[in-house]
Formats: C-alpha cells, structure tokens, sequence
C-alpha cells in the first residue's frame, strides 16, 4: 500500500460548517416517470453523507443533477463548490485510453504538467491495487479492475478540486459495488483516510447498509417513485450493528410498500 | 463563488460544444422554429452574398449569373413540366438502383465482415472499387449491355455497391463484441445472428454507409445518364447538367446544380434525417 | 487458344423493322437534324420505325455501334476509323458523307506568332489535335504549350484569357469569334485540297448493312434530301437546326454564330476516301497512332446512292 | 450428448459468421499465408475466368480484350516510365488534395455535429453536396480557378470535405452521451472536449469517413484532370482513363482501370486496413 | 410477486448425481497474463455453486471458456449440458430494443411462437420486478434495473434449456451486485425457488460471502493470478455465519498474500 504524498493530496483545510449544497423542492422528470420531486437536500463542507434506497429511486439522476450533467424538471440546487469530482455508477473509461491515460487524463485536463502527472497517475493507481496494471487497456481489465480505476481517476479529479481555494465536493455511485470483500475493506479505509486528510464534501450512493454506515457521518434514505427523502440518521457516536438492524428495518418498510418496484 | 442555478443546467450557457446532454422538450412552435429558421437563414445569407457578388460585378455576367437569372432558368423548366419529368426520370432511376444496391451489398458486407477468408479476400477490392470513378464503367457497360437502362444501372450499382457494404463493414466492426456474445449463449445461429444482432447494432455505421451509398448512386447515375440521350432512355438530370456544361451556360449548370442539390438535401432532409433520428433516439445517443 | 467465332455471313433480309439513328445536336450533324425534325428520314422508310439516340461524344456513339445498340450514325470520321481499326475492319463501315469543313485556329485578340503561347485542342491525337500539331511542325512554331480541354472549358478559358488560341471544330470555332472576339489564324479548309475534308461522316454496322441494306439506302436517301433542302432553304434550316438544339440541349445557339457556323460547314454526301485515309497517316505522324491503320474495306460503295 | 472440447473452443469450427470472438495467435507465417493467400486465389480465379470468357469468344476481341493484351498496354507504359509519372501525378495531387479536405473538413464536422444551430443550417447542405457529381464543379472550377491546379484542388476538395465531414458526424453522434459527461466533470473545455474525447472516441466512425472522403477524393481527382491535360499540367489517370475512352481503346481503358484499382486497394492496404486494425485492436473491437 | 407457471418453469427432472462440466488441468492466457492455471473443477447435475474470489482473478474467465466463448489455451473442458444460459456481469443488453424485446429475444431465438413467448416475457419481468417497465429502453433504466433485465433474460434462456432434454447449467456473474438489499433478498429467494424447482446446475459467481453461503450447496474460493481452486466448502449442513467467518478469513489470507493484486 503507498502512502498518498503531500504533493498527491494537498494540505487540509478547515472545515466549514456552512451548507456546500442546497436543494430546494427539486423535481426531476423524464417523460412520464418522475425520478426524483420535492427533493430537499443540504450537504455541509467537510461532510460524509451516504444515500440508500432501492434500484431505480433516483440516486444516480440526484447525482448527475448535482454534478450539472442534467437540467432539473422544477425547484433550485445552490452549490458552493467547484465543479464536483464524480465517480460513475458505469465505469465509463475511455475505451481507447490504457488505465493509466485514463487517470491521468483528469489531471491533464486540470493542466497538470507532465511528469507531474506521471507520478500522481502512478500513485493513484497503486492506491486503488492497481500498480503495474497502468498500460492495461479497458477491454483487458476485469469489471472489479474497471470500477478501480474509475474511482482512481474520481480521486485525482478531487485531488485538483482539492488544490483549489474554496470546498469541493466527491460524487460517489456504489464505487465498490464489483469489489471483493478484501479490496472492499482496503479501499474504504483509503477512501476514509483521504476524506480526513482533505475533507471534501462525499456524497456516496451505496446498497451496502454496512458500508453506508461505517462511511458515513449521515445515512439518507430515499423512497422510490418519486425520489424524497424519508429518513435520516446520524452515524456519529451509534453503535454501527444497531443502527444498521434499523435502517434495514425503515428500508424493509420503505421498499416493500411499493409493490414490486415498477410504481 | 456561490453559483444559483434555475430550473436549467449550465447547458443553456450556449456552450453547445461542451454539453451534449438532454434538454427539456421545448414547446412545439419553438422546435417548429428551431428546425426551419436556421437552414433558412443559411439560404437567404447565401442569395444575399451571391446577389451582392453579382452587383459589385467582380466576374462577367456570364461567369456569375445574378440569382435571378438561375431562378428564371429554374422556373422556365417548371412551368412547362420538363423539371418534374427530369427529376422523376433521374429519381426513379436512382431509388430503384440504390434498392437493388442494398439488397445486394447488405449480405455482402455482413459476410465480409464476419468471414475472415472473404475479408482477406475481397475487402480491399471493395475498397479499390469505391475508388473507381463511375465513368470507368460507362465505355464497358455500353460495349457490354448496350445503349439500355441495363447499362445505366450497371453503372450505378458498381458506384453504391462497395460503399453499402464498406459501410456494414464499419459498423459491424464497432459493435461491442459483448453483443454477439449474448447472441452466441442465446443460442443464435448465424442468420438470427445477423438478423437480430449484428445488424440493428451496426445500424447507426450502416446508415452511414446507406447515406454515403446514395450519394454514390446518385453521382454514378449523373455520369452513367450522360452516357445516351434518347427518347426511349429519358432525359436526366445528368443529361442536363452536361447540356449546361457543353453550352457553357452557366445559369442552365448552376440551375441544374441546384436541382441535383434540392434532391439530395430532399433525400436527407425526408430519408436519412429521420431515420437517423430514430436510431439514435432508440439508443439514447445524439442529440 | 481463342475460339474462332468468324463473323457469321449474313444474308440479307431485306427491310428492317427497325434501324436506330444515332447524332449529336450539334451544326455539323444538321443533316440528321433537319432530316428528323422534318421527316425526311421517315418519309422513305416506309414501314421501318426510326428511333433515334443522341449522343454528345463520338466514342460513345461509336461504342453504342460496336456494342450492337446502333445500326446507322453520323460521326467524326476519327471516332470512325478508330471503331474500324479497334474492330479489325470488322464491325462497321462509312456509306456517305455528310459534312466537310468547319474547324479553325482561333486566337485571342493581339496574338500575333504563337511562339511561346498556350493553344487548345479538343482531345489528344483527335482531328485538330492533329491538324494544329502537323501545322506547327510546318510552320516552325516553336515553345507551343498544347492544352487538351473539353470545347465548353475552351470556351471560358479563352475568355478569361488563360488560353491563347484553340483549334476547334464547328461551331465553337464561330462561338469564338463572335462571342470571345477571336480572330481566326488558320482556316483548316486552306490545308485541304479543294477546301474540303470530312467533319461528319455516316456510318453503318456492317452486320445491319448486310442485311438491311434496303433501309440504310432508304437512310441515305433522307440524308441526300435534307442535305438538298438545306441547301437551297438556308436561314429555314438554320432556324429548324437551331429549334432541335433548343430542344435537345436547352438553348438555341445565337443567331450570328448559328450563321456563320453554317458558312464555315458544307453539307454533302461525298465521302472523300483519300482524305480519311490521309487523317489515318497525319494520326501517324502526329504520334497518336501506332501504326498506319488498313482502311481497305472502311468506305463502302455498294449502297451509294443517286443523289436527287 | 457429452461433448469434448479440446484446447480449442467452438469458434474453430469454421462457424465464422456465428462467432466473432479471440482466438489464439497463430504462428506468423500461417498469419502470413492467410493474409496473402485468400487475395491471391482471388485474383488468380477472377484471371482465370476472364481468360476463359475471352477464349470462349463470346464477345468480339475489343469488347473483352484477353488479360494478356491488358498485361501489355500496362507494362508498356511501365517499361517507358510513364505508368510511374502518371500514377506520380494523380496520387501525389490526390494526397495534398485529401490532407487538406481532412483540415477542412475535421473542424467543420465538429462543428456541424455539436453546434445545434450549424447543423440545422448546413447539416442537410453537406449531405446534399455529396451526392453532387464531381463534373457539375468542373465549368465553376474552371471560370474562377482558370486551368490550374488550383481548379483540379477545388473539385477535389468539394468532393471529400463533405464525405469527412459526415463521416465525423456520423462517429461523434455515436459517443456513448457518458464519455461527454465524465470530460464534463472532468471540467473540459471546449477545445480539450474535442480533441481528448469527441475526436478519439468518434474515431471508428470518422475513420470509415476518411476513407469514404478518401474515395471522394479520388474519384473526383479523376473528374478533375479531364479539366485539361497538357505536358505542364502533368498526365494523370483521370486523362489516361479518358484517352482510353476516347480512342475506344478497351485494352488502354481496362489498364486505367487496373492503375486506378491498384492505387484504391494498395492505399487500403497500406493506410486504411492499419489503422482501422489498431484504432479496433486498441478497443477491443473488431477481429 | 409472481408465481412463475407450470408453462413457463417446466416439471422438474430427477437429480443426476453425475457431472455435467469437468475441467481438467484448464489454463488460461490472455498474452503474458495468465488468468487461469492448471484449473480442475467439476459441477454435477442440479449442482448450486457459487465462485468467490479477488478481483481480477478470473471469475468471469472461467464462465466465458464454459459458455465457450473463449478459447483454452491448454486443458480440457467436457461439458454434458446443452448450450449454458449466462448472465453476464455487465448487463449487455441490446441498447435498441425495450427491456421486454430484450427478455423476449431469449425465447424469440429459441424458436418459441409469438403468443408464448409474450405471456412467458410479462412473467420473467415480473419476477424480476420490473412489471410495467417492458417498455423502457435500456438508457432510460438505472443501472440495478438494467441488471434485472438482463436477469430475466438469463433466467428466460435458462427455462428453454430446462424445457429440453438433459441437464442444464446456468453461468450467473455477480447478477445481484448493484441491487439495494431488499430486492436482492427478494431475488435471491426466486432464483433458489427457480433452481429448486427445476435443478439447473448453477456456478453462481459473488463477492458477497453470505450470499455464496445462502444459496450454494458448495462455495469454491479461487486464488489469482493465475486463478486457481484454492479451497471448497459445503454448505449443507453447516451453520451460515459459521462458515462466513471461516470464509472471510480464508479471503483474508489468500488475497492478503497477493500484495495489491497486480501480480
Ligand atoms: N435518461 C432517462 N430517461 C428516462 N428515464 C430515466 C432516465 N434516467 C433515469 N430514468 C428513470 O429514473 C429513475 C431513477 O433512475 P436512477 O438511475 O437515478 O436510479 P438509481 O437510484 O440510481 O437506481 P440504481 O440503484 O438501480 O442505480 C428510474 O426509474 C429510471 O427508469
Ligand atoms: N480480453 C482480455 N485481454 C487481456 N486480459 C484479460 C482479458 N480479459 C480478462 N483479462 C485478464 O484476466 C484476468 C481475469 O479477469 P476476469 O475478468 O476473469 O476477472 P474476474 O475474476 O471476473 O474479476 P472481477 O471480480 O473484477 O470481475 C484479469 O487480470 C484481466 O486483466
Ligand atoms: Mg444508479
Ligand atoms: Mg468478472
């Protein structure tokens, strides 16, 4: 395991108390399917927040809102930061870029120099169990290779929004979800120890329970048809095995009332 | 650097370059007016720009007619029927030999593409022949089927063949090779294969091709008409253009030029644009 | 190792039912003009059906005979001796004349010598090509740049002053002079003996003249009979060969051009052998031509008809 | 029904169409062999069946001259050289012709692709270009180029820009729309969009427009150099084909023909089939 | 939820003791990479299996070679099933047809008529949980919701083999691993009603070690690079977390002593 140098990640900053993102009464629809309505949402500097809800609530539509990749249906979303950093649900590689271009591609597009990047592309690659895999090609890479270097190049673009002056903020859809338990647990931990040493603002989608609440700070649950939030809760100071018995039980709740899924 | 968004994504900043992403659906009056104005406005600029040429009189009358002129020369053909009969001739041609041309070149691009042998054998031929002007063909073909609308078609079919098929070739190659895999469990066998996978996946590359193919079969037919005028063969739009070009008359050729490109912008606009649209609507691709 | 497929003989059958004309709209084909547009050609035919095609270049034309979809054509006599030879003296043969005369160098306003100059010809090793090139060597011209470009590109080139003179046929040669200002260097009549040399010629296939001979007789008349009426009804057959052009290609020529073309051509049904044979050695000698093509059996005289 | 399976999977069972999928590199010289070999048996075969065609006389010696008479008119003018000056000249014009229309028509195609307003505007105009034959140029060329090369570029260049154009239009529509995002949120502008992810993932696409422009190219070089041919303006194919024809010269025609698909199928081979296979390979795509 | 119908789930057929897929001493090498090395493994008919291992250490290789989608580079594989139904990992769906076309594709291409094939498609898009859905393209699902399709499809594909003579086997590749908890439990409990009912052989490939434990019969721990059996556990009979426990740490140690996993 490498340690993540100075350089790579740069000093941390205070963290502020102070709202990064605010969603007020958003509605998202596509057609006739209302994915998400009457979302409000605040996301502090600084802050770990973990979504749950069931397939096809509209979790990865409240990321691509956030990340201003779709335009909204309704309502207003203020955000205090730069552009966020976000790791895909789909790996979404360029298929044409070997895995390390296709790290380094966040940075040259930051306008990091040359070597520079070469290094930092090293190092993220070995973060995520990687190194020595960098000349491999998408279509040669294992889905759970895949989903890694996706979340190196996620943590890279952070890394710039990091460097930058003012809160940033990390978009994560299910980043482990093809990851053996093993490379699971590795990564959550360097996830957690970035966060600590930079603390950008995380919103983290997972269907991990478990996950959700040994990463998060808060746990938001959605509803489905249409996307609200129905529950919150702080995992700060709660004993985790407790508080994922209940949030197992509210989702059990929230999900088995609407029928099979399909509205 | 708070930064306050409503109701619209950052798309609307016109960075169209940057952000090809969904929009909401604009009323119907609006996208009516989207469509129309601006290939309008590129039309009226382009008259305005010729008219202004044309009075400052840089070149003589002959060599740059005013616009009138062509409209006249457009028109004068219209009002006694000829441009209709003209354009039918050349166009029931073309459609037919472009449909054979399909039919022909869409097996011979899938076995192309999927067996190693004939690629090897014959993909660089393919290629070679798109290279090939249509006039080539016009002495063999009168030597061969003579003074027909065989000949014609001959011609016609040897422009579009190659590049239907070069086309499917392009786009089976870029189909995700997960695709024929799931076909291949499910088990598939080769006709289902082609049919149900391989040639909906290469269709947006076989449109493509299908749309270069026309264009060939529509410059083929041009030469291919100048290969005999007579009463029985029908006066084209190929005919015409070569009239103007033998006449050194100029509004007659750019009135010709214009016929030709009604037709294909005609084609484009009624054929291939929607057929396009689908396609990648189907996909969720383009815009 | 090639199977022997001889000619079959063929006998003859008398009139066809139908014989297929080919021409190009253009003055020094007015005798198929004229003889269409006011049935000449019909009139003698009696039950055989005339269908004509048109044509604007004579290789074409002489492929569509050689490809077997033409029976009778008026033709270049170069595109002619060519469908000879390329045929081994087989696949057609010259039954009448039809036009002689008709080609000049033309050069721009203020060209003197053409030392030096660039000059236009219709196509490599054609008549002109190889009358300006037998012209120069004669006449020590030296440093001539000899451009080959279609007449129309000549046309505007000569306008916009990128050529300085072209040798070209009728009635280009007269759409340069009364359109462009040209001035006429070289009347190619003043090389020929007698002023005369063939521009058209009519050619039968050899298969149909064997077995249709009545109807190609019947052809040569209506040729001779429209050559006749044009000649003694000059401005009517200008207008009706001017109303076929318009029919035929869009537009009418220009009043003045159509007149001079029509003074420059002589309209007559002689054949003028010595002269073909004589164009068959200048390609020779102007280096087109391999070798001195056999033009033994190229004219035939068993259809000649009495003229009247 | 047990079945054994050994070292090699089903794809080996000659069932070509049905299974796109890897198999183990072969020793380079069976590579070898199987790249030359299917050509080859293809060229020989298609020898073999005009010279029977021809010995069976069923057309006269000049509409099916035998392949031997052919052999000769090529390696006469190779012999004298003149083969090599005249495929010198046309290739040599037709490479700086397409280098510029790829300069031309790269930014255009962008453009028309993700600028909304330039596609409804010209989008239809560079279909219908296309299939405006390369001829109908030529009097325009002609008047304001004059008999220059100038002119023989112009002709080519409106022949192939809006080939590539379209071909890049037709690629760029076919990004998956998630590639866009992951540069948007890569914060790419404009510029660093187009030429890290539109051009490199359009590439397959703009790759079979390149060589559809390159045909275009090509063809309408051919048209071109019948403009006007002289010792200055150099001896071309286009003028060689033409001769041919002229002179009713099916030997000379067929030679041209033979040169023109050589240079076609030699620059697939040489240019468009490598870099087809690596843009392919380096994606996983294709065979 | 739906019962699936005699029509659609044919009469289950005696449990064959025999094996259906031997693989014997099979490698794998994709270049210098080898994915698989000297791999024995044998799965009997009406066998439920499921495939743990690290990322990357070629889980999805194996069932390609099985589906005879790739070529062995040595060994033997002696299958006695008809053409196996797989799911892969990534969804893989036909991005032109609706997520029913796409279910109905399996059945269309086995050759059942029109009418059938209709009744047969609702049930398996019900099963999954995506009544109502049929209509939807593919982009317009969330990433869970294209997972079940491609579920159903598998599943479709799968009752015609079971509906024809002699074993069959069912190759399924983390088919679970981007649903929320709720839907997965659901989902596992059809899938093992499914195999229960017509006892497919089933290698069943997760990252999820409870999942492994609930619903094989055996659990097969592979080591990578190259992949090999490192271990086998039999799940009948042995208390679930029990055996978790004693998974997990074999994991632990096997993946631990790969160092980061790029060699
Ligand atoms: N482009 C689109 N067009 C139409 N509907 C869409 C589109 N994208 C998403 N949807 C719909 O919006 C809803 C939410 O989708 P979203 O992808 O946000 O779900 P999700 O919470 O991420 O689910 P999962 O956990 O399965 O990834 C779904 O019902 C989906 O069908
Ligand atoms: N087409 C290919 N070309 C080259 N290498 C490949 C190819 N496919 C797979 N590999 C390599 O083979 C190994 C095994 O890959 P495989 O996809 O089987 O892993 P996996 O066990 O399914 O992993 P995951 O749990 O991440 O999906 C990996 O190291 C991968 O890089
Ligand atoms: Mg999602
Ligand atoms: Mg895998």
């Amino acid at each position: 395991m490498t340690m993540i140098t100075q350089q790579t990640w740069p000093v941390p900053r205070q963290r502020d108390a102070g709202p990064v993102v605010r969603l007020d009464g958003v509605s998202k629809a596509f057609g006739e399917v209302t994915a998400l309505a009457e979302f409000d949402l605040e996301v502090h500097a600084g802050e770990f927040v973990c979504l749950i809800g069931a397939s096809g609530c509209g979790k990865s539509t409240l990321l691509n809102l956030l990340a201003g990749l779709e335009s909204l249906t309704e309502g207003r979303i203020t955000r205090a930061t730069s552009q966020p950093a976000v790791m895909f649900q789909d790996p979404a590689l360029m298929p044409w870029l070997t895995a390390a271009r296709n790290v380094e591609l966040a940075l040259q597009l930051a306008g990091v120099g040359r070597a520079d990047r070469k290094t930092r592309t090293n190092e993220f690659l070995e973060l995520v169990r990687l190194g020595g895999l960098g000349d491999k090609r998408p279509h040669e890479l294992s889905g759970g290779m895949r989903q890694r270097v996706a979340l190196a190049r996620a943590l890279a673009s952070a890394s710039i929004g990091a460097e930058n002056d003012g809160p940033c903020l990390l978009l994560m859809d299910e980043p482990f979800a093809a990851l053996d338990a093993i490379t699971r647990d590795v990564l959550q931990q360097e996830l957690l120890r970035i966060w600590r040493a930079t603390s950008p603002a995380v919103l983290f989608v997972t269907h991990d329970v478990r996950e959700a609440v040994r990463l998060g700070q808060r746990v938001v649950l959605l509803s489905s048809r249409p996307g609200r939030v129905v529950q919150q809760w702080s995992a700060d100071g709660v004993p985790e095995s407790a508080l994922v018995g209940q949030i197992n039980a509210r989702l059990r709740e929230v999900i088995g009332c609407h029928g099979n899924g399909s509205g | 650097m708070a930064m306050v968004r409503d109701d619209r994504s950052i798309q609307d900043d016109l960075d169209a370059l940057d952000t090809p992403l969904e929009s909401a659906p604009p009323s119907r009056w609006r996208r009516i007016i989207r469509v129309v104005l601006p290939p309008l406005v590129a039309f009226v600029l382009f008259i305005a720009v010729w008219q202004a040429l044309w009075a400052l009189a840089f070149w003589p009358e002959y060599q740059l007619p005013a616009p009138l002129t062509v409209w006249a020369a457009i028109s004068d053909r219209f009002a006694d029927g000829e441009a209709l009969s003209i354009l039918w001739t050349s166009l029931h041609r073309a459609v037919l030999g472009f449909g054979v041309a399909v039919l022909i070149a869409t097996p011979l691009g899938l076995v192309v593409a999927k067996v190693k042998v004939v690629r090897a054998a014959i993909g660089p031929l393919l290629s070679g022949l798109q290279s090939l002007p249509s006039v080539a063909w016009v002495p063999a073909a009168i030597l061969w089927f003579g003074l027909t609308d065989s000949a014609i078609y001959m011609v016609v079919l040897l422009g579009a063949v190659p590049s239907i098929a070069n086309g499917l070739v392009a786009g089976i190659d870029q189909i995700p090779p997960i695709l024929p895999k799931v076909a291949h469990v499910l088990s598939a066998g080769r006709w289902a294969l082609a049919r149900h996978v391989l040639l909906p996946a290469a269709l947006p590359g076989y449109l493509a091709g299908l749309k270069q193919g026309w264009a060939f079969s529509w410059r083929s037919l041009m030469a291919a008409e100048l290969i005999a005028v007579s009463p029985q063969l029908g006066f084209g739009l190929g005919a015409l253009l070569d009239n103007g070009r033998a006449l050194n008359d100029m509004p007659m050729v750019i009135a010709a030029i214009c016929l030709i490109l009604l037709v294909g912008i005609g084609v484009d606009l009624l054929v291939f644009r929607p057929l396009e649209r689908a396609v990648l609507r189907a996909r969720g691709l383009g815009c | 190792s090639r199977i022997d497929r001889g000619e079959d003989s063929a006998a003859d059958r008398g009139p066809a039912t139908e014989v297929r004309l080919g021409y190009f709209p253009n003055v020094t084909h007015a005798t198929a003009l004229i003889g269409v547009r006011n049935g000449f050609f019909t009139r003698e035919l009696g039950q055989t059906r005339l269908t004509t095609q048109l044509f604007d270049a004579g290789p074409d034309e002489a492929g569509g005979m050689l490809g077997g979809s033409i029976d009778v054509a008026f033709i270049g006599p170069g595109p002619a001796i060519n469908a000879y030879t390329k045929s081994d003296g087989k696949s057609v043969r010259v039954v009448a004349g039809a036009a002689s005369g008709g080609a000049q160098l033309v050069a721009r306003p203020g060209v003197g010598s053409l030392a030096g100059k660039t000059v236009a010809t219709p196509q490599l090793g054609n008549t002109q090509d190889v009358a300006l090139k037998k012209w120069l060597r004669e006449n020590n011209v030296p440093d001539v740049r000899i451009l080959n470009s279609d007449n129309a590109q000549t046309l505007s080139a000569f306008r916009a002053g990128d050529i300085d003179a072209a040798w070209v046929p009728e009635p280009w040669a007269s759409r340069l002079v009364v359109e462009a200002g040209g001035r006429v260097l070289v009347n190619e009549r003043d090389l020929w003996p007698q002023g005369r040399f063939p521009a058209t010629v009519i050619l039968a296939r050899t298969r149909f003249l064997a077995e249709h001979g009545q109807t190609v007789q019947a052809m040569l008349r209506g040729a001779a009979n429209a050559t006749q009426w044009a000649r003694d009804n000059e401005s009517q057959a200008q207008t009706v060969v001017n109303d076929s052009l318009a029919e035929h290609t869009g537009k009418p020529l220009a009043g003045p051009v159509i007149e001079r073309a029509f003074r420059e051509i002589e309209l007559s049904p002689e054949v003028l052998p010595d002269r073909l044979q004589q164009m068959a050695r200048d390609a020779v000698t102007a280096g087109v031509a391999a070798k001195t093509p056999d033009l033994k059996d190229f004219v035939d005289s068993s259809t000649r008809v009495r003229s009247g």
